[in-house]
């Protein structure tokens, strides 16, 4: 069994990267504070070089051996898509945390103040939730899982609080916490009757023991039902799906924009890994497997609320942080297609969708995180009319990347959504698919008026205001964000590869293994 | 399949592929393009001319040149012509093949189909066109520089549509032709474009002519349809096939007449479709001449006579124009009686002589028809242009009252007398050609069965009665009596001082003179022999007629062709043999009718002599007396407002289309896009809106709902697994 | 997993624990939703985890597992973390509006 | 290669303009987009296959081969025609907004390279999902063209054009995927090839399912054709879009639905196209006739020509719904003749607004006097608009009616429409010549009116650039109006490639319901 340690070898890194990150952040020196982002955005890298020599073919036996889990792949595919929107979103944190204190130490004012300074734990924090995001992706049971979702979670409520010195920030930090800490309960009270319906804590024996009981009795039993039933919708909560999305626009909102663009992508990533493997004991990754009604019938409203409530809310919304909020309440929705169409088609989807979503998501904060009224952020989305005449730039980042959020082709986000779309087709969902098609021309309301007010409007007095921020980062990302927006289509194929593998199932991967060994020693 | 599939009538799908046709394919004679492309040149040449601003007369001498030998090819054409029919191939226009069968290809080119009907049309119509031309060389003098180019480009394409409406070879031609002259017609009508009634007038008969069109366009479809070629040569092979054919058979052979004869009345100006006419005449009084007087009217005359045979299919059609016809003939006289404007007046006769050339179609007479075609040309054109002489001469004053005494005045005699002529020719006065022209017609209505036939003759002579009293009413008073005249309100060269007349100079005269000449020249082909079948009567015209589909109507034409094989039971039961000849006061119909419509004409004549020139005041006193009388003023009230007929258009077409025009608009705006698209694009708003309460913001609230939403999913999930709504899974 | 174990903890036994654990869970959930002080609200959260922790105890023991009990470990520690953070944000809460009363943190809605 | 060149040439304009001055823009652009033309015309010279429903300027790049999707293009001889057009009018459009946009000049003729490479692409597109992205990539540019120089109501105009057409084009996306998946449930692998699609769901599917996927295939293309009654974005879109964006959206943007219509939806779903061909027809007449008579009653110019293009592309509709070779001929001849008259009569609406800023027939006319040159063209192309024999307009239209007049039952493809669906089409002629020679009447003739204040240092009457933008209109009205042969029996094969599954279609359906009594 320790032989499996192997496999978290970049989680180490990372955790190593997040230690570091805290005692770096105390230091005296100036020089040393400032390269926190560049400690984090090495650390990333070093786990995503670290991730590609862990998941490499010699080390295929050990994940197929002893306490294998159900998606024994899945870390070589979700730690890159981490990473790269990881490295974004640090460029978009660069320069953020603390800056006013900073300031203050550089013109004389104040002295370095060990314990007033935040920027080491922001970081650290940071790094933490990553390696959470990485752990959720290796769960091999319901434990393990729990702690990776904690890991998630926990120090996202610590980046909310201080991530700026404002009543909603803390408003936001307590409500995140609090209705997190409720839907924590909920999903472990759902893991507690799973157990107690199985008996076993890990998931691929709780497969088996499941499997064994639909083949005998026809179902899986009431017990695991409920227990299934609630651990969805606890985690449905992180996903920020319906009807656990309500925190996500008023802690979108009362967060930094920097914040909100970690909020908009790690913990739904937890949330979407967390559900597609909690999903594994139905047995549905085996031949012939499907889901039990019950919990395609949740899955199925919960995806078509999702969207339907992300997007209509959005239409709402004048101030465009909580408008994104509730765009990415829809992007759930849109990731529940995937979800539901289930092992293959529909995970790969999931994967590359993340990482379009991720990818555009950062881009439209990075964006806002770029600008700023006097010292406060962008606050009223007609702040943004007229943003080409000053900063071209940024207005055509905005655009693209609500282009991509859009979902329009050439886009990665186009192509993510069609993966969904085609993987909802084929497993049978045409009348998801259409919802979502509509839900795709309701979201293309709000998303335009973010692509035509900074484009095509003109400035307003009140947008006239609105000045870029002296630091470079966020820019960077945004610049980063967009090319590779346009970009990574053109390696949507070897992503497609990647993500097949990533999901593949311990028996495809058995065979997998099987077939290279044959390959490798000349095997019939 | 569909009821619709039914109207279609069934054919053998083993029908044989079209036999050759009897007509002789002739790209030898492929000179005879010229009649089509000597107009095209001259257009372009006026084009150009009017693109470098030419100032002298070089666009009237181009046009003119060119129809003058468009004329000369005609009438070599006619002297090269042999019978039965010739096509020309110039150019392809539509070829489509997609299989071997009948209705598996469709064929409409630019290729010429000359007989002797095409013949006799592209000659007049080329020769007056000439003539026409030369004399509006003078007349449109003040425009010199202005748009004198303009109007000489619209002749040149009057001219080349309408030879490409006579000569062409299929429909399809003939319908380019067709909404080509009345785009030229537009083009002339309002060539004075600044001025609105001008404009008015040329958009309604553009728009009345498409009505037609339309009639034209259906027409062409279902004989596509039925016997699956547009082509005159193979359409006469097929009815030369006989009555076996299945085509002959369902509705569609019965609608067809129908729709032709729309397109008929439209383009020449019958009931109910005439009312465009009199409004023509805001155009230059040239074009009057030509397009709406000699020519371009004649054009449904042209097309039933072409298209007779499947007139013949259907003899209640027959019946329809012939009772058309002659109630045009006798509403547009009444209306002529009435007017003061003499060139209106001309219009309405030109209407009401319309009439009678669809009487005489429908009597069974193309030969009359086309015969009245002919002479009408001559001297309705000279009317015309006598009218537009005075017109030009007193600055536009077209009001019988106010000009007397012509042929007093130094000048005018030439004018005066040749629209003597022209008003004999008219009215009907022996000897003239117009006698002999109608009379053909009139005595036709007599000779053939029909309902209500007869009624229809003494209907058509008591309206040549009225036509004499029309005619000579604008003669008597504008050519004889005291000399004394008012100016026209149209501005020229020589304002200050007093307004003297121009009285017209050597190309108006010259022309007025020639058409006075041809005016009474057109009777003498009635007496010239029969070359193709002495049998006939009716001289050179029937013989022209003879070689056409037309021939059906050639009084005592009996020959039973297999052409007739169909129409013959009707033709038979129509012209009754010459055994049951039904005679007119004992006389044989012809004979009769010399005596009768001479002695109306005279009597008309006398009438409008009595009243407009020896006692002028009796006229005015009968008018006033009429206006007084209550139960009769109506009558010169309606025929003074031509019979309400625009304004009854106006109410029950036009004003019912433009509400419903506003109507669908704000339809438009207001329920599919507000109500409906804009309605469902605010769905999404309105939800979002009423489910905002849910995001109430204390922690709890939020708590509430979040709990609530999952145990009510849960609850949900727990019923239908309860009631095992899941079959066998839970 | 062994038949001593069955007779050592019958069904009945496990069916009070799961009840104590279901009461336990929806006395937390009313207490967070109805009672407006943080630390109670906070308080609630720890019954929830507290219903978990009975129904993994008594789950584990009808298995024989120890899984179940080593799942209460962690929970109880991370519960712990999240007191310490509860508690963290309290006192800034606090400071900032010198009331532990929910209901005033509304600025964000709709 | 030449296709991807088509697509390029463009593009790397579009790029160009990107990185050079704005005063360069204009010469880049006309540069690219007449490079386009030369090759588009290269590549129709080179072109073996015309008349007989081959294919050229193949290229085939895999890009996602586990989903089978390629950047596939090709085109058959339709595809060719509707390129050429569009090629054609891409340099025109550019000349004609020479000095009407001074503002914003590299966005604006970026924008309009990228229209262009969307457009080419649409018509190339030899694989499903390049078409799709093309056919809404097409949104994009109009989108900005329309939003940044558009007048007062843009924002409004260019969001409903958006949203109303992305909307519809989704459905048609839900569409294909499940003809693709259909397909792949059948096959064993992905293919998103256009061949391969319309062979195995005009084969492979039930009439139900195609019933489906023609909803879903019309939701796309009727919105963007546009068909009653789903046209209401066109007339705001036209009113307020720049005058290069109203010619392309008439002259090739509306055509994507009919091509849609033509490549996609008639030989997919042929079972499915019987079944509602009759219904389709029923909107298409209700299109020609009352937007002919709004169009009647418009006192803005734009906004008539506009609902002209309603009433137009209903004869259009039409023609295909014929189901027969008459009709697909007029109809695809109509597309490139509707491209011509309707995108010359939005250039001399353009012209004019640039001279006096107003579109409105109240305060503006009897043209006729100050601008001959003018006047003379637009009464050309109102003619040609017309369906006056002789120019382009009048064969297609008569095609058109012509086929669905015999759609009803003779010789080789026997359709479901028939002679009434044409007589009550056929009415649309009368009402043409009504609204459009009011246009004329009131902006041409009559004594001339005009609203005071020099709004443009242009001359009075056209120069010489506005006259070479329309020149080549004017030919190819002419052109094609006296020698249609070339181009009809140029599209032939492609045309009986499209009706190849149709005189089973319709005998089958026909025959169903004989066997049900419904025969009368």
């Amino acid at each position: 069994m320790t032989e499996r340690l192997w496999f978290l070898i970049p989680e180490f890194v990372v955790l190593v990267g997040a230690v570091s990150c805290a005692i770096l952040g105390v230091s005296r020196s100036v020089t040393v504070r400032r390269s926190l982002p560049i400690v984090a955005f090495i650390t990333l890298i070093i786990a995503f070089l670290a991730s590609s020599y862990v998941y490499s073919p010699a080390s295929m036996e050990i994940a197929i051996g002893p306490g294998a889990v159900p998606l024994p792949w899945l870390g070589r595919v979700v730690i890159p898509v981490v990473v790269i929107v990881g490295v974004l979103l640090v460029m978009v944190q660069a320069g953020f945390i603390d800056r006013s204190y900073e300031g203050e130490i550089a013109a004389g004012e104040a002295r370095f103040n060990p314990l007033r300074t935040s920027r080491g734990e922001y970081y650290a924090f940071f790094l933490l939730s990553l390696c959470g995001l990485m752990l959720t992706a290796a769960a091999p049971d319901l434990v393990w899982l729990f702690l990776a979702l904690e890991l998630t979670s926990l120090p996202t409520y610590v980046m909310v609080a201080i991530s700026r010195n404002d009543r909603r920030a803390q408003e936001a930090a307590m409500k995140y916490f609090f209705l997190g800490a409720l839907s924590v309960a909920i999903f472990l009270f759902g893991f507690a009757l799973l157990y107690g319906a199985t008996g076993t804590m890990e998931l691929m024996a709780m497969k088996d023991v499941l499997v064994a009981r639909a083949a005998d009795t026809g179902s899986i039993g009431s017990l695991a039902t409920l227990g299934l039933l609630l651990s969805i919708l606890g985690i449905a909560f992180k996903l920020a799906a319906a009807p656990l999305h309500l925190y996500a626009p008023d802690v979108y909102e009362g967060a930094a924009s920097q914040v909100t663009a970690f909020l908009g992508f790690v913990p739904k990533a937890g949330g979407a890994i967390a559900l597609m493997l909690i999903l594994s004991v139905t047995g549905w990754m085996d031949d012939g497997g499907m889901l039990p009604d019950p919990i395609l019938v949740t899955l199925w409203v919960m995806a078509v609320l999702t969207m339907t409530l992300g997007n209509i809310g959005a239409l709402l919304q004048t101030r465009i942080k909580r408008m994104l909020a509730y765009s990415s309440i829809s992007h759930s929705g849109y990731i529940l297609i995937g979800i539901i169409a289930g092992p293959g088609a529909g995970f790969v989807a999931v994967l590359v969708y993340l990482l379009a979503y991720g990818i555009g998501n950062t881009a439209t904060f990075a964006v806002l995180s770029s600008l700023r009224r006097g010292d406060c952020e962008v606050e009223s989305i007609d702040d943004l009319a007229g943003l080409r005449e000053k900063h071209p730039g940024l207005a055509w980042a905005m655009a693209i990347s609500a282009g991509s959020l859009l979902g329009f082709p050439p886009l990665l986000g186009f192509w993510g959504k069609l993966l969904l779309f085609i993987a909802g087709v084929a497993s049978g969902h045409l009348v998801l698919v259409v919802i979502a098609g509509v839900n795709s021309a309701i979201s293309a309301w709000y998303y335009l008026r973010m692509v035509a007010l900074p484009l095509t409007g003109a400035a307003s007095s009140a947008s006239g205001s609105i000045e870029r921020r002296e630091y470079g980062g966020p820019r960077l990302a945004a610049l980063a964000s967009v090319v590779l927006l346009i970009l990574l289509p053109l390696l949507l194929q070897s992503m497609m590869d990647e993500s097949a593998d990533g999901v593949l199932s311990l028996e495809e991967l058995t065979e997998v293994q099987q077939s290279q060994v044959a390959a490798v020693y000349d095997l019939p | 399949m569909t009821p619709i599939l039914t109207f279609i009538p069934k054919l053998s799908m083993s029908a044989p592929a079209v036999p050759v046709s009897d007509a002789i394919i002739s790209p030898n004679l492929s000179w005879a393009g010229l009649i089509l492309l000597l107009p095209l040149v001259s257009l372009v040449l006026c084009g150009l001319c009017a693109a470098m601003r030419v100032k002298s007369k070089l666009p009237a001498v181009i046009t003119a040149a060119s129809l003058a030998g468009a004329f000369v090819t005609s009438v070599f054409l006619y002297l090269n012509y042999e019978p039965p029919g010739e096509v020309i191939p110039l150019l392809d226009w539509m070829n489509l093949t997609w299989g071997e069968g009948r209705f598996e290809s469709f064929t409409a080119n630019f290729s010429l189909y000359i007989d002797s009907l095409s013949l006799l049309w592209i000659m007049f119509v080329t020769g007056l066109g000439t003539l026409i031309t030369i004399y509006a060389s003078e007349y449109m003098e003040p425009d010199l520089g202005k748009g004198y180019s303009r109007f000489f480009a619209g002749v040149s394409v009057f001219l080349f549509a309408m030879a490409a409406l006579v000569l062409s070879d299929n429909l399809l031609m003939l319908y380019l032709g067709w909404e080509g002259v009345g785009f030229a017609s537009y083009w002339l009508i309002g060539y004075y474009f600044e001025r609105p009634a001008a404009v008015a007038a040329a958009k309604k008969a553009f728009i009345v002519n498409r009505i037609g069109d339309l009639g034209l366009a259906l027409a062409i479809y279902l004989i596509w349809t039925t016997f699956g070629t547009v082509q005159y040569d193979e359409l006469s092979t097929i009815f030369a096939a006989g009555s076996m054919n299945p085509e002959f058979e369902g509705w569609t052979t019965s609608a067809i007449p129908f729709l032709l004869m729309l397109a008929a009345f439209g383009k020449s100006a019958q009931l109910p479709l005439y009312v465009w006419l009199p409004d023509a005449m805001e155009g230059p009084t040239p074009v009057s001449a030509l397009i709406h007087a000699a020519t371009m009217v004649t054009a449904g005359i042209y097309l039933i006579a072409r298209t007779y045979q499947f007139f013949l299919l259907e003899p209640v059609s027959l019946h329809v124009i012939a009772w058309v016809g002659g109630l045009t003939a006798l509403l547009a006289a009444t209306i002529g009686m009435a007017q003061h404007d003499i060139k209106r007046i001309m219009a309405y006769s030109t209407v009401s002589q319309l009439g009678y050339m669809f009487l005489g179609l429908g009597v069974l007479t193309t030969y009359g028809a086309a015969y009245h075609v002919f002479t009408h040309a001559f001297f309705k054109a000279l009317l015309f242009l006598t009218c537009g002489a005075i017109m030009h001469g007193f600055a536009g004053q077209l009001d019988l009252r106010k000009i007397s005494g012509l042929r007093h005045m130094k000048g005018w005699r030439i004018t005066a007398w040749t629209m003597l002529i022209g008003c004999l020719a008219l009215a009907g006065f022996p000897l003239t050609s117009g006698f002999f022209s109608k009379d053909a017609i009139l005595a036709e209505a007599f000779v053939t069965q029909g309902p209500g036939f007869e009624i229809l003759g003494w209907m058509a002579i008591f309206t040549a009665g009225l036509t004499a009293y029309y005619t000579f009413r604008v003669w008597f008073r504008v050519c004889a009596g005291p000399a004394s005249f008012e100016p026209g309100d149209e501005q020229h060269d020589d304002h200050g001082g007093a307004f003297h007349p121009h009285a017209p100079r050597f190309a108006i005269n010259m022309v007025l003179v020639l058409l006075a000449v041809g005016s009474l020249v057109a009777a003498v082909p009635y007496f010239m022999s029969n070359q193709a079948d002495d049998r006939l009567v009716g001289g050179w015209v029937a013989d022209m007629v003879h070689d056409s589909p037309a021939r059906g109507g050639i009084p005592g034409f009996s020959e039973t062709h297999a052409v007739h094989a169909i129409a013959d039971s009707h033709e038979a039961a129509a012209h009754a043999g010459e055994a049951a000849h039904p005679t007119l006061f004992g006389m044989d119909p012809h004979a009769a009718m010399y005596w009768i419509s001479g002695t109306v004409g005279i009597v008309g004549l006398l009438l409008a002599a009595w009243l407009h020139l020896w006692r002028r005041s009796a006229a005015d006193a009968i008018k006033a007396w009429l206006y007084s009388q209550f139960w009769i003023a109506w009558l010169p009230r309606a025929m003074e407002r031509k019979w309400y007929v625009d304004e009854f258009y106006h109410a029950v077409i036009r004003a019912p289309l433009w509400i419903l025009g506003h109507i669908f608009y704000v339809f438009d705006r207001f329920i599919i896009d507000g109500v409906c698209v804009d309605g469902i694009a605010r769905i999404p708003r309105g939800v979002a809106r009423w489910l905002q309460p849910l995001q109430a913001g204390a922690v709890q609230s939020l708590a509430v709902v979040m709990a609530g939403g999952a145990a009510i999913i849960l609850l949900l999930m727990a019923l239908f697994m309860q009631f095992g709504w899941f079959g066998g899974q839970v | 997993m062994s038949l001593l174990a069955s007779e050592a903890f019958s069904q009945a036994s496990l069916a009070h624990a799961i009840l104590l654990s279901g009461a336990l869970l929806s006395i937390g959930i009313a207490g967070f939703l109805s009672r407006r002080n943080l630390i109670v609200m906070f308080l609630c959260t720890e019954l929830m985890f507290q219903a978990v922790i009975v129904a993994m105890v008594a789950f584990g023991r009808w298995y024989w597992d120890f899984s179940g009990q080593v799942f209460v470990i962690f929970i109880l520690t991370v519960a712990a973390a999240e007191a310490a953070l509860a508690l963290a944000l309290v006192v800034l809460l606090y400071r900032r509006r010198s009331t532990l009363d929910a209901e005033v943190w509304t600025e964000l809605r709709e | 290669m030449l296709g991807v060149l088509l697509m390029v040439v463009p593009l790397v304009g579009a790029v160009a303009i990107a990185l050079s001055p704005s005063r360069a823009a204009k010469g880049i652009a006309l540069v690219a987009t007449l490079a386009g033309l030369g090759i588009a015309i290269l590549a129709a010279i080179d072109f073996s296959d015309w008349g007989t429903g081959g294919w050229g300027l193949e290229y085939n790049l895999p890009l996602l081969p586990a989903m089978g999707i390629s950047l596939a293009l090709g085109a058959d001889s339709v595809s060719m025609l509707l390129m050429l057009l569009t090629t054609l009018l891409m340099p025109l459009a550019i000349l004609g907004s020479w000095t009407a946009v001074s503002d914003r000049l590299r966005e604006y003729y970026g924008w309009l390279l990228l229209l262009s490479t969307a457009m080419i692409g649409v018509f190339l597109a030899r694989d499903l999902l390049v078409f799709y992205i093309c056919f809404e990539f097409t949104l994009v540019p109009m989108y900005f063209l329309i939003a940044i120089y558009g007048s007062t109501n843009r924002a409004w105009a260019s969001l409903k054009f958006f949203i109303y057409t992305f909307l519809g084009s989704l459905f048609a996306l839900a569409g294909f995927l499940y003809v693709a998946w259909a397909n792949a449930e059948h096959a064993g692998a992905w293919s998103f090839a256009i061949p391969d699609l319309v062979h195995f769901a005009s084969t492979g599917l039930t009439t139900g399912e195609q019933g489906w996927i023609l909803l879903a295939l019309m939701a796309g293309f009727a919105v963007k054709i546009p068909l009653f009654p789903v046209h209401t974005w066109l007339p705001l879109a036209h009113t307020e879009a720049p005058t290069a964006g109203s010619v392309l959206l008439a002259g090739v943007l509306l055509k994507l639905g009919t091509y849609g219509l033509f490549r996609f939806v008639l030989p997919m779903v042929p079972a499915a196209v019987v079944e509602w061909a009759p219904f389709m027809g029923v909107l298409a007449i209700i299109g020609i006739l009352y937007a002919a008579l709004i169009c009647w009653v418009q006192t803005d110019v734009k906004k008539l020509v506009a609902y002209s293009s309603v009433s137009h592309l209903g004869f259009c509709v039409l023609g295909l719904l014929a189901l027969n070779p008459l009709g697909l001929q007029g109809s695809v001849l109509y597309m490139i003749n509707h491209g011509l008259s309707t995108g010359a009569l939005f250039f001399l609406i353009g012209m004019m607004y640039e001279r006096y800023h107003t579109r409105d027939m109240g305060t503006i006319g009897g043209l006729g006097s100050k601008m001959p040159v003018w006047s003379f063209f637009m009464v050309f192309f109102v003619l040609a608009s017309v369906g006056l024999p002789g120019l382009n307009g009048f064969v297609s239209e008569f095609l058109c009616l012509l086929g669905t007049f015999a759609a009803g039952g003779t010789g080789a493809y026997p359709g479901v429409l028939g002679p009434w669906f044409a007589a009550a089409a056929a009415l649309g002629m009368v009402f043409a010549a009504m609204y459009l020679l009011l246009m004329v009447g009131k902006i041409v003739f009559g004594s001339l009116r005009e609203p005071s204040g020099v709004h443009s240092d242009l001359p009075a009457d056209l120069n010489a650039r506005e006259i070479l933008v329309l020149v080549p209109l004017a030919i190819g009205c002419v052109v094609l109006g006296v020698q249609p042969d070339f181009v009809m029996h140029a599209i032939e094969g492609s045309i009986a490639d499209t009706l190849a599954s149709y005189p089973t279609a319709v005998t089958d359906a026909t025959e169903i319901l004989v066997g049900r009594g419904g025969m009368p």
